[in-house]
């Protein structure tokens, strides 16, 4: 699975995106934050900060609940300020 | 349609290319966004503009179909940079061709709102203390929802 | 600023101009109003506007002042030609610039909605069936009146 | 008095612009468009039409009831249609 970092989650994490193995345990976006967590702890510092990150699955906006699979690209980011 | 680029853009050539030699237009209304020289308080040296490339112009194209769908628009134009600006460059460059004003400032309107919420981007901006990534602001938000319609039809 | 001209006007030209070099506009809201070819069922081959020299330019710097005072604004620009005109031509540009965007949309159209009930303006279109003078509309009055305030301060 | 006409008023009194003398009953607006309607019989016809005839005095918009002297410029017109 393809995983991505925008912004200063990019600068967090220190890689913009990475593919992963997905863990059979792991079945939603949510879970998956949870997951990558552990590997990136700075990441996982600001997860629990209400409305500060944000998920796409495959370019679409997501929830932590929306379900990811092995062939789907993922993407972490804060809201966004464009324009 | 739209376009999402590096390159810098000349907007009063865009608004001379848009809908031109067209005689059924009768309002255009234009967004010109640029870059300030000023953030409140804080000096902005340049800006760089990150984006999500596949998912900014699906995004885009979406709000793109979505006024079109609310408002009988005979064209509709976005162009949206992403890199490294200065001050005074152009951003983004929204136009909106009708028949009649309204239909025209209002789609523009629109437009401008939901692409500051639902397009990926993201400001980094330069100042003399050093960089910083720009926080969404509630107001943005605010203006979006005023578009917002139930979602049961 | 004001002009009222008979002579046509290159809208792409005037937003090349506007603010040109300036740093501090973040947003630029942009009205291009062009003759059609059609009002309703009617094929229209020509357009004249005739108006009222001396009145229009003050009312015009009158609706300039009360835009200046209800909203931020860093430049105010309004364009409109008078005399006889064909489909696709310029007749009215309105530009605002402001640092933020709300206050450069809101300006805009404002003025466009005011100008089109208070600048003493006369349409007269040429039909293949002849001549005629444009009525005024209340969409137009309705328009306007979002923008009335209570007289007392 | 200096009286001008514009749009299609204009075409039913048949001039864009006239000196006139004024009156010494005439003090208003209103009273001018009555004295001005037996001068011009068509712009007098369309005169109790309804919002249709609106009036300025130098170059001020004005009501049937603002005071006008011999030194005022006066207009009578329809509602605006510009833009």
């Amino acid at each position: 699975m393809r995983v991505r970092y925008f912004a200063w989650l990019r600068q967090r994490t220190g890689v913009a995106e990475e593919e992963i193995e997905l863990p059979p345990h792991v079945r939603t976006v949510g879970e998956l934050a949870r997951h990558l967590a552990a590997r990136h702890p700075r990441f996982g510092e600001v997860l629990d900060s209400r409305g500060v990150v944000r998920f796409a699955v495959n370019r679409e906006y997501a929830g932590p609940d929306t379900p990811v699979g092995p062939d789907d690209e993922v993407a972490f980011f804060p809201p966004v300020t464009g324009g | 349609m739209i376009r999402v680029q590096e390159q810098p853009f000349d907007p009063a050539a865009e608004l001379a290319a848009f809908t031109a030699g067209r005689t059924d237009v009768g309002g255009t209304a234009v967004f010109l966004g640029r870059v300030r020289d000023r953030d409140g308080d804080l000096v902005i040296r340049a800006m760089t503009l990150e984006h999500y490339p596949g998912m900014t112009e699906r995004m885009l194209e979406r709000l793109e179909g979505e006024a079109r769908r609310r408002w009988p628009l005979l064209d509709v134009l976005v162009i949206h940079r992403v890199g490294r600006m200065t001050p005074g460059e152009p951003i983004v460059l929204v136009a909106t061709a009708a028949a009649h004003r309204r239909a025209a400032f209002e789609a523009c309107e629109f437009l401008v709102d939901w692409l500051k919420t639902r397009a990926p981007f993201w400001k980094f901006e330069e100042t003399p203390a050093g960089g910083r990534w720009v926080e969404a602001r509630a107001s943005d938000d605010e203006a979006a929802a005023r578009w917002e319609r139930p979602a049961a039809e």
